[in-house]
Order: structure tokens, then C-alpha cells, then sequence
């Protein structure tokens, strides 16, 4: 289970690409070319990548609104993401739903919801099917600490352990749901891992560690493909911007610059690039060579969601039923 | 339970013959037009009927499959899913845990993973549960993704009636669902309905909402064993007559029908429509109706503000207004949860009578 | 915290009544005058007695469809009780209501909901109320194993634990949900007690042994009162008839005879009744003495219901709002 | 937020002045009845006046209290409640977990419990989670125990619009909730109304549910600083006129009344009514003047199908059908889940454009 360079290599890609895009997101905003509220993924890149790296295409995947990270690491299409956030008929979902609903069928990302804990049991769902359909196909569902408030994440864990389903839950516990920090919500330290060993194997790690959270989920996923059950992996993190829209329209004052700037110097982006710098996997020049392609195919994206062309009013009554 | 004793077995009544004709199943099964009085012909319950269509879908479609609280216990949701784990398996007929909320994702999750899940919920009232799943997530999936992906689901529930089943287990939310677009809604009011009906809409790629009534639950009507599908959006005549046009839905098509049946005799006739889907509506047999007779009585189990025949009303005071010739009379329960003493529920429940009464004023322009 | 003899007969006294209501209901039901569901309480009374003996009259109440145990233990008025099964206007909630939404505002019982799981929240709001008030008043919402299935279960949990609330969660585990087992539908062979120890208090007991009911009620009701928070305590226990109506109303073959026998030899009024009679506390003078009352209180409770008017037409269209 | 670039603030259109009477509160402050060009008159935004009366309420009862998630961040719920716990106490104005169904139970609980509970969703999309505890619970708990018991409590959220909110965040579900017997639904279009009636709703002794919308929040309007009550059921003429009764909800008062204004150069007079408050409503208001008018257009935030367009439309088919002159007309949002692309949006959301459309056409039998 330990990582080869290849892999450290993709997992540092993968976090630099979700970085990247981000960043471009947040200081194209106030364009007001993208047209739907945006929710950053900045800080929490190592969940997404981690995750996503011990999985196959045809895994699936269930996220909210904080979606960007699960997307882009799933495989999804940068062009088809970045023309959907500027509303175009190419957008993965073809303008109809914008920043927090995302969808890749062809790499298992089968719709976003943004109802707070919404995508939970229909994750679990996903599973039920591969379970009774004998795939071997996995589902993971991204939730943060908010959904963690909702009864359905207990429903869903509940029916996921009763049926061995091959569900990993990864709960992305960043500290807060938009202005309120998790103790005020939640009472305890850390959310409960509902379930004994044997049925669910469930796990609280550093969130920031893209290795650590590779090798918790890829445990977690071997347990699932060998119908041994879910999984819970509660990673904790920070995002590190608003939450939502771009820096200039995060209300000042519900959290401490310090705490923010604490978590700044843990970045996981930063600490990781760092580490495999030290570690001589990557050096300097491999490096520049990603930033730059990353840059060209974000700054390629860009051009094709603005090139594209809008849905129109013809367009408004397609889709509301499946033929 | 008691229920037996407030409606027992009996016989459909005998409506127009046009309604019998049901359309080829995915499984290219197509039946003769379907005629009522041949010799040999088959009388089930609303039960059974429902019963056969849910083996006929599992028998033909492995995705298919049944869950909910009892479906596999020994009273199987009123006959409907009785014994059918028997035949199928747990595997595919099981029961669940009490919660809906989650569940309905569950069911919504596995239909995005390639499977057909037939939802039970035993009484419309607990779909309160799950309207996060079914309004915010079911309903919307299809056009949200662009029509990338679909969600083929069924969600059914059976209203409850009577002995003193009261506010929280006997109420009649077709009003509610009608509102939400992305769902379509079924409540049927015959065998032969209830049984292509519900194999229609397994068949279907979208989530759809059927609601029965426990008041047909134990007729008996005609029913082909082959299996057929009876198209979604389409509404039938059960009865003609050109003097005031009757919608009603569910069980109350049997109420106006007979209502219309003793009117005959003291002059008036009444046409009584079925629309059998609330969602799409078969708006122009409706309008069709009414550019015939000129008025129009909208009859629903629901409560009456803002429910069924509201939008029933308002569409005909929208698209039919020139044939009008009345006020549109509006027969549904009175604004108020149920109350549990039977002598409520006799106040409280519509029937014939309440329907006779609001033919007449509609047709006489005043009480009977 | 040990009992007095008067306390014991007194637990013993309520088990009684409360058997012996639930038998003449079973018993009169085919006559078809009770036109409302009944969900017999037979086999568990130990619990609700045990519980209410630790409440004060303006302690407060929440239960469920199976309430009819719930509400005489805490106090309710046996009359109004079958005025309302016979859907009377002196029934406590005037015929409207029937057997399983019973209310008696006088003795803290608030009114009993059907959907399960949909008192939890609400007794938990009595909690937040008492405690907002700085009244000396505690909540106890009854469940069943059932409602424990439910997302609202775990969201109550979470938010009396935050907020500390005087609240204390009887969950009755009596093994079925209808026709279904509490392992068919629970992950394990018992709910999760939710929570650190010291943010929860939590046991599971032996439901059918009043005394060990009211002692650890008894604590949970003395932290409630300090201040100190919420309460889980779990039951187990068995339904000993049908789920609703009367033995001749039971569907058959869904639970093994073996098991309803074994549970109805430890009968929890028997076995406390023999209890007593061997400590000396009771003799059968007094037993048959109290039998006699509780005879002559349940014959002229139903003489009563009987007798009482029935609500009419007129009287629909009252109460859909509070002036 | 990019809103303010939606909609930048506006002063509130010159009404009828008789739409500023309030009445007496519980705290007895008895308002001269109130001239709109007094002078010194205080003009507030929406929010600020909702902020007013949530202010003066926690000031006037200890029983009130506000919660709902963030309630007490910086934002404030659109500045409906910002600050107040400052002022207040984080006690009694407070924040609360993402668990919608249990909270919304816990505030039925809280009311029965001798509290008044103030919950603020932000948007009605997620009063979904809470179908159960307002539906099943709070709407019936004060009839189903006879009278009892009763559940004072205030439900609110607003309809988000615009920026790609998309299907889940921006529903105008006013539609579900005007067919539940037990809840009353006030939904305001003026900053008077938005203080009068949160007031009023506050101090009623039943479960209450206001639907505010984005679109008016950054309105500016005249709003008295001393406490007043707007009674619950009663609407208001906007505006009068003699060819068309024109009702509308909401942000579309505005929008109807500038249609009509625009119309009045062309010979066309519309009477507007804002009725304020949807159950109950105040169908003397509507009916009086369709009697004078003989023609009416209802429009609403909501989809069409079997929503408030559709109760309003049906009750005047069925009580004034006699003054009816012309077919009614419902401008409504299509019976589509909300699209993301403001292309899409811009034909999804009607407006002033539309109910002019729909005016000429009840009038003059045609197309514009
Ligand atoms: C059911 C529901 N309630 C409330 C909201 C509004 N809302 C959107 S995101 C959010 C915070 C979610 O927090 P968390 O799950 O921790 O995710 P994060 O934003 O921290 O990534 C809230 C309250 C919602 N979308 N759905
Ligand atoms: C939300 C909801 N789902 C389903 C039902 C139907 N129902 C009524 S009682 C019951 C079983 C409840 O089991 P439990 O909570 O263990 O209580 P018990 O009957 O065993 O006392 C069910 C499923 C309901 N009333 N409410
Ligand atoms: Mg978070
Ligand atoms: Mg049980």
C-alpha cells in the first residue's frame, strides 16, 4: 500500500490542478462572467485527491456543493466544469446547473446536490444498486461537518452497515458551516464513528495528508470490494477562503485571523510539494512543467466556457422528463 | 383490523368498456382489445391486481425490485406486495428500516445505479418524510444534469380511511405532489387501471408517485392476466352524458358514477371523467368534456384549498372558460386534519351524496 | 434511592391498572364500539411505571402511538382516556383524536403523535422550553425500537447534548416494529448510546423490572434537574400481543410462538407481583382489594364512555385555530 | 454576494396610501392611522423592518425567541436578524445545528412548552426536511387534542432568485403550503407589511408561516417606528381600476402595479390587490372586486400547476363565476425546477412583461 513515486506524483498533480483552478476562479469572480455562487475548495485539496486516487472509473462518487475538488479528481472534464460555471450549453450539465451541480456519469459522478446532506443516501443508494447488481464498483460519498448535523448521514449509516454495503462515507470536517464552528453544532470533539469494528471500519485522520488520506480510503475501498462494508473517514481540514463567492465577499469577523492564518501554514498543497521536493520525487523543473500545463489547460477551459454558446429561451423546457 | 367492516368486497361498477384498452408492455405482450363481457373473463381485487403487476415487473426486469416497511410481512401493504418475496427473494422484495428520509435517497441512489425500485410507503401521510428526496432530488435530477442522468423510480402509498385513523394516518396529499413538477402522479380508481398503471410506471424512466386509496383496495374488477401498460396522461370517460361533466379521482369515480347513474332518473346526465393521472393531466378530454356540457363538477379525496380541484377549476376557468355556462362546483374534504370520531368522519368525508348535491346545483343552479 | 414498600406498592399499583385497562380493551374490542386502532401496552408496563414514578405533575411527557401506559402511569384520567377510544366529546381530546393521539395538559402529557419518531423532537423542545424558562421541569419522551431507526432520533440526541437539556430518552425495545425485528432493521443488538459519558448519560436495562426502571430514571431525572443534561436509556422489553387491534386481529407466523411464550412467562406484573408478595410488601388481601378498585374503575370508565355524547357535525369545524 | 447587482436598492411604488393602516400589537401602541406624506415619515428597507419587528417582539415578550442557522452571523439572514443578539443575547437569538426535520420539531416543542419560537430557514427549499413536523405536527396538534393544547410558533424563510441559485435554492413553495388545513401563510410585499405582519404572526396563537422573497429585501418603504399589528387574512387594493382585477404575491405587487401603470396610458385601468396573506384568504377582497371588474389575472412566484395561482383562480370560478366576463388568466413561474443559466433564468422568471401580456389579453379578448 505504500505509495509509489508515479503515484506521490499524481496525487501532488491532481491537488496542484484543483489548487490552480480555484485560484483562477476566485480572481475571475468579480467579473460576474460566472453567474452562480461558488464554493472553494482551497485547503481541502489532499481529501479530494487522496480519495480519489484509490478509486476506478467506474466508482462512483456523491459530493455537495463544495463539489469543484470531487469533480476534478474523479476525472471529470476541466472544459465541461469551467463552461457550466459560465453557463454554457457545453457545461457538464449544460447550464441547467451551474457551480453546485456538477455531473460526470461516464466517470461515476451521477449529479451534486447542494441540500446539505442530500447526496448521503443517495450514495448509499448507489451502492445498494452495485450490491445488488454484484459490480464491483464502489461508492464514496464527500460530505462536510455541516451534513454531519442531519439525521440522514445516521439513516444512511445505519442501512449501509445492515446491508454490508460498499459505501465509504468521507466526512471533510473543515471547522465550520458557513459562519458557525462545528462545536456549536455538534457536541462533541469529533463526530461519532456510529458502529462497532466489525461493521464499520471508521477512522478520524489529518485530512491534510494526501498519503494518509490515500491509505485510510484505500483500506477502506479494499474493504468494500470485498463486501466487508462500509466505511467512515472523518478528515479534518480548513477551508481556507470564504464560504462562498470569492475572498472580497466573506463577511469579516466570524473567525479568527489567526485561526485562518494557522491553517494557511499548514497547506496542504505547499507541505506536500515541499515533502516530495525533499524527498526527491519531484524537483523544481518537473514542477514548473506542471504548473505551466496546468496553467494552459486552465487558461484553455476558460477560453471554451467563454466561447461557448448560452442556452437560450428555446432551450428552457428540455429535460424535465426522461423520454 | 376492522377494515373489512367498513368496505367490503364488492364489484366494480360498470363503466363505459372504452376504458379496458391497455398498450403493449416493454415485454411486447399486446392484448386484444380488451372487451368486458366476454365469457371467461377474469375478476380480481384492486389488490391483487396490483399484486400481479409488481410479479409480472419482477419477473420481467431483473432491476426491478420492491423495498418499504412490510412489504414482506404476512398483511403485505393490503395484499398489494403480499407473498411476492416468496417468489423473488428477499433480496428483491425486502423490508426496511422506519426511515424514510434516508431510505428515499436510498431508493433514488440505487435508480441512478442502474436499478428500478418500487418504494411502499403504506400511507401517503409519512411521504412527509421524504419530500426532501422526492421534491429537492427526484424530481429535479433529470433537468438539473442537463438530462444527463434519470431516475426511474416508483414511490407509492394507499390513503387511509376511517376508523378513526385521524389526522396523521389518513390524509389524501395529491394536493401537494401536484405542485411539483419533474413527478408524475398516478391515482387510479380501477383493477384493470391499478394493475397497467403501476406497469407503466416501473416502465418509465422518471420518478413517479402512485397513490391509491384503501376504499378500492377490495373491488373486484376485470382484469387481463397478460401483462399490460395503461399510458400515463391519459384520462377516460366511465360514463357519457351531456349535461355537466364530472371529474373525479380515485375512489370517488366510483361515488360519482353512481351519483350520475341515479340522477339519470330524474333527468340529468352527467358525464364522469377519470383522470387516472393527476400528472401530466389529460386536460383536453377534460376541456373536450366541458365544450360539450358547459359545466364542470371537480371531485378529489384531498382537502379543497389550494388541492386537485383547484387546479382542475383553474384550468378550466383558464382554457375552457367560453363553454361555461355554471360556476365550477368543487367537491373535496373540508380544510381540516381528520378528526378520529366516527361521527366526525361521517361530517368530514365527501361521498355520492355531497357529489349529487353539486351536480344538481351546477346543472339547476341551486340546491337540490 | 432504594424504595419504600409504599413506593413498590405503589409501582406495582400502576402496573396493574395499566394491565388491566389494556385486557378489557383487548377484550371488548370485536364489539366494535372503540372504533380507533388500539396498540396494546401489555408486556411492557413495568417501564412507563417505573419512569412516571420518578415525575412530578409538571414534568412533561412525550410518547407514541403505544401511549395508553404513558398516559395512565403519568397521571392521565382513566375516563377521559375511554371516552376518547369511544371517540366521545368527554374523551381528553373530545373525539378528535382517538386512541393514539391522547393528551392530558394537566399532568404534563402534551399531546402524542403517530408518525414515529415525531414526539422526539417535540419532547426535546419541552426540554429547550423548561430550560429557557429556568423552570424545574424535565422531559421524557417514550419511543420504540422503531423510532429509533429514525434521523430524528440522532439529531435530538445531538442538540440535547449541546444544549444540556433536562430531557430523558426512553427507548422501549420491545424487538419488533410491526412485523419486522429490530435486527432486520438495526445494525446491531443495541441502538448506539450516543455520546461521551459525561455528555450522556446512558444505559441499557432490563425493561421488564419496574424497580431497576425507576432507579436508573431516577438518576437520569436527577441530572436532568441539575442541570447536567440528557439521558438515554434503553429497555428491552416485548410486545406481548399483536402490534394493533386484539389477539384475534394478529396476523400469524410472524414471530415464533417459542419467543412470545418465553416473554410472557416473564410477565413483568407477575413476576413483580410474586416479588412483592415474597418480600412481604403485598399480601393477597391486598391484591384482591386493589384488583377490586381498579375493576370498579375500569367499569365505570367505560360506563362512563359509553354514556357520554358523541360529537357532531356541528362541533367539525372547531379548533382549527386557537383564538 | 453578487445580489446587490440584481437588484440594487428601490424605493417601494406610490400605493394606495390605505394599505399603512395598522392596528393595535399586544403592546397597545395604537398608531394614528398613517399618512403616507406626513412629513418626517421614515422610510427602512424590507430587512430593516423585519429586523424592527423581531427586535420590538423579543423586547415587548421573554417568551419570543429567534433561531435557525445563522440567525446571529454577520450576514443575518439577509439582515433580517442581524445584530439582535447583541442586543438580546445569544440566548435567545441563536444559531442551530443543519438538522432541519429535529429543529423543527424542538420549536414545536418549545411552543407547547410556553415559549414562542421565531425559526428562520433561509430558504423555503429546505422547510422540506421539515414537511413532517409542520404538517403532520404543528398544522394539526391545536384540533387533533380538541383544542387542548396550541402551538404559537413562526416558521419563515425567503425565496432566493437569480446568480444561478438553481432548482434546490431558489423555490417559491408557497404552493404546498397554502393546501395545509392548520398553517397560516402570510406572504408580504411591502416593508409595513413585512413589520405589521411578522408581528402579528408572532403574536398569534398558531403555527404561521411567512414566505419573504429576495426581491424585496432591499426595497426602502415607509414604516412606522412603534410597534403595530397588520391583520393576518386581510389584502389590500394597491391600486384601483375598473377593467381587471389583477391579484398578485409578493415581489409581483410591484411588478402588477407598474404593468398597470403602463397600462393606464393606454386606456386600460387594472385594479391590483395584494392579498398579503394566502391562508387565510381574503377572498371578500377578490370577489368584490371581480364583481366590479369582471375579469381577473392571479400571479405568482410559484409554478403554475396546482399552486396559489390555481387556488385563486378556482375559488373565483366557483363564488363569482357570475361577474366572470373573460377567461382567467395565470402568470405563473413554468412547471420546471429553476434552471442555473441566466439565460435560462431570464425565461424562466415572469415579471412585469407578462402580466402586462396577460392583462391585454383578459381585456381585450387577444394578444398585445
Ligand atoms: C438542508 C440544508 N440546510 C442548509 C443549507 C444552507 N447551507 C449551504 S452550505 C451550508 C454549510 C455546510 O457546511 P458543511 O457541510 O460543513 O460544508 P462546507 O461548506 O464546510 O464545505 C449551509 C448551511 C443547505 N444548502 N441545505
Ligand atoms: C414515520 C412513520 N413510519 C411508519 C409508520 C407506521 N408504523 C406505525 S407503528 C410502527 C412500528 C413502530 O415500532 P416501534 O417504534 O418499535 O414501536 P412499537 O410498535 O414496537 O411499540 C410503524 C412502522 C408510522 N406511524 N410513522
Ligand atoms: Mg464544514
Ligand atoms: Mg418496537
Amino acid at each position: 500500500m505504500s505509495l509509489t513515486a508515479e503515484a506521490k506524483r499524481g496525487l501532488l498533480r491532481t491537488m496542484l490542478r484543483i489548487r490552480r483552478v480555484q485560484e483562477r476562479i476566485e480572481s475571475e469572480y468579480l467579473k460576474d462572467e460566472m453567474k452562480t455562487p461558488v464554493h472553494l475548495y482551497i485547503g481541502q485539496e489532499a481529501i479530494a485527491s487522496g480519495v480519489c486516487a484509490t478509486l476506478r472509473t467506474r466508482d462512483a462518487i456523491n459530493s455537495n456543493h463544495r463539489s469543484h475538488g470531487h469533480y476534478l479528481a474523479k476525472g471529470g472534464d476541466l472544459k465541461a466544469m469551467m463552461a457550466e460555471l459560465f453557463c454554457r450549453s457545453t457545461g457538464c450539465s449544460k447550464g441547467y446547473g451551474g457551480s453546485m451541480h456538477l455531473v460526470d456519469v461516464e466517470h461515476g459522478n451521477m449529479g451534486t446536490s447542494a441540500i446539505v446532506g442530500g447526496g448521503i443516501p443517495i450514495g448509499t443508494g448507489l451502492g445498494l444498486a452495485f450490491q445488488m447488481q454484484k459490480l464491483d464498483r464502489v461508492s464514496v460519498v464527500f460530505f462536510g461537518d455541516g451534513a454531519a448535523d442531519e439525521g440522514t448521514l445516521y439513516e444512511s449509516l445505519n442501512y449501509a452497515m445492515l446491508k454490508k454495503l460498499p459505501v465509504v462515507y468521507v466526512m471533510e470536517n473543515n471547522g465550520w458551516a458557513v459562519c458557525s464552528p462545528t462545536l456549536t453544532r455538534q457536541c462533541g470533539d469529533n463526530v461519532f464513528h456510529k458502529g462497532a469494528p466489525d461493521r464499520l471500519f471508521s477512522a478520524k485522520i489529518d485530512g491534510n495528508d494526501p498519503e494518509l488520506v490515500y491509505e485510510t480510503t484505500f483500506q477502506a475501498v479494499e474493504r468494500a470490494r470485498k463486501g466487508e462494508g462500509p466505511s467512515f473517514i472523518e478528515c479534518t481540514t480548513y477551508r481556507i477562503l470564504g464560504h462562498a463567492g470569492c475572498v472580497a465577499q466573506d463577511p469579516k469577523g466570524y473567525r479568527d485571523p489567526a485561526e485562518i492564518e494557522a491553517w494557511r501554514e499548514r497547506c496542504p498543497v505547499c507541505a506536500y510539494q515541499a515533502k516530495l521536493v525533499s524527498e526527491g520525487v519531484v524537483d523544481a523543473q518537473a514542477l514548473a512543467a506542471a504548473e505551466a500545463e496546468i496553467k494552459a489547460e486552465i487558461d484553455a477551459a476558460f477560453a471554451f466556457a467563454r466561447q461557448s454558446p448560452l442556452p437560450t429561451a428555446a432551450d428552457l423546457h428540455q429535460n424535465l422528463f426522461c423520454e | 383490523m376492522p377494515w373489512s367492516r367498513i368496505k367490503p368486497d364488492t364489484n366494480e361498477p360498470e363503466y363505459l368498456s372504452q376504458d379496458m384498452h391497455g398498450s403493449a408492455t416493454h415485454a411486447a405482450v399486446t392484448s386484444e382489445p380488451f372487451l368486458q363481457h366476454s365469457p371467461g373473463i377474469r375478476r380480481i381485487s384492486y389488490a391483487e391486481a396490483t399484486n400481479e403487476a409488481l410479479s409480472q415487473a419482477l419477473s420481467l426486469d431483473p432491476r426491478v425490485f420492491v423495498m418499504g416497511q412490510g412489504v414482506d410481512d404476512p398483511s403485505g401493504m393490503f395484499g398489494a406486495t403480499r407473498n411476492l418475496h416468496l417468489t423473488y427473494g428477499r433480496e428483491r422484495v425486502f423490508d426496511t428500516p422506519l426511515a424514510e428520509t434516508a431510505l428515499s435517497g436510498i431508493a433514488v441512489g440505487a435508480a441512478l445505479g442502474g436499478m428500478r425500485p418500487v418504494y411502499f410507503h403504506n400511507r401517503p401521510d409519512f411521504l412527509l418524510l421524504a419530500m426532501d428526496q422526492l421534491v429537492n432530488h427526484a424530481a429535479k435530477w433529470h433537468y438539473m444534469f442537463g438530462g444527463a442522468v434519470s431516475v426511474p423510480l416508483v414511490f407509492w402509498a394507499c390513503v387511509g380511511r376511517g376508523w378513526g385513523s385521524a389526522a396523521q394516518h389518513s390524509q389524501a396529499l395529491q394536493g401537494l405532489f401536484m405542485h411539483v413538477p419533474g413527478l408524475k402522479l398516478i391515482m387510479p380508481s380501477t383493477c384493470f387501471d391499478a394493475k397497467g398503471l403501476m406497469l407503466s410506471a416501473i416502465k418509465d424512466n422518471n420518478p413517479v408517485l402512485i397513490i391509491d386509496h384503501r376504499m378500492n383496495f377490495k373491488q373486484r374488477g376485470i382484469v387481463p392476466e397478460e401483462p399490460y401498460t395503461v399510458p400515463i396522461g391519459k384520462g377516460v370517460i366511465r360514463r357519457n352524458g351531456r349535461d355537466v361533466t364530472v371529474v373525479a379521482v380515485s375512489h370517488l369515480v366510483t361515488e360519482a358514477f353512481v351519483a350520475a347513474q341515479e340522477l339519470a332518473g330524474e333527468g340529468i346526465e352527467a358525464e364522469v371523467i377519470d383522470p387516472r393521472t393527476l400528472r401530466p393531466l389529460d386536460e383536453e378530454l377534460i376541456l373536450e368534456s366541458v365544450a360539450r356540457t358547459g359545466r364542470l363538477v371537480v371531485c378529489d379525496t384531498g382537502w379543497k384549498t389550494g388541492g386537485v380541484t383547484a387546479e382542475i377549476a383553474a384550468m378550466v376557468a383558464e382554457k375552457g372558460f367560453g363553454s361555461l355556462k355554471a360556476p365550477i362546483a368543487r367537491v373535496a374534504n373540508p380544510d381540516l386534519p381528520t378528526p378520529a370520531g366516527y361521527t366526525l368522519e361521517q361530517a368530514y368525508y365527501i361521498g355520492k351524496d355531497d357529489i349529487r348535491r353539486a351536480i344538481i346545483r351546477t346543472v339547476r343552479g341551486q340546491e337540490a
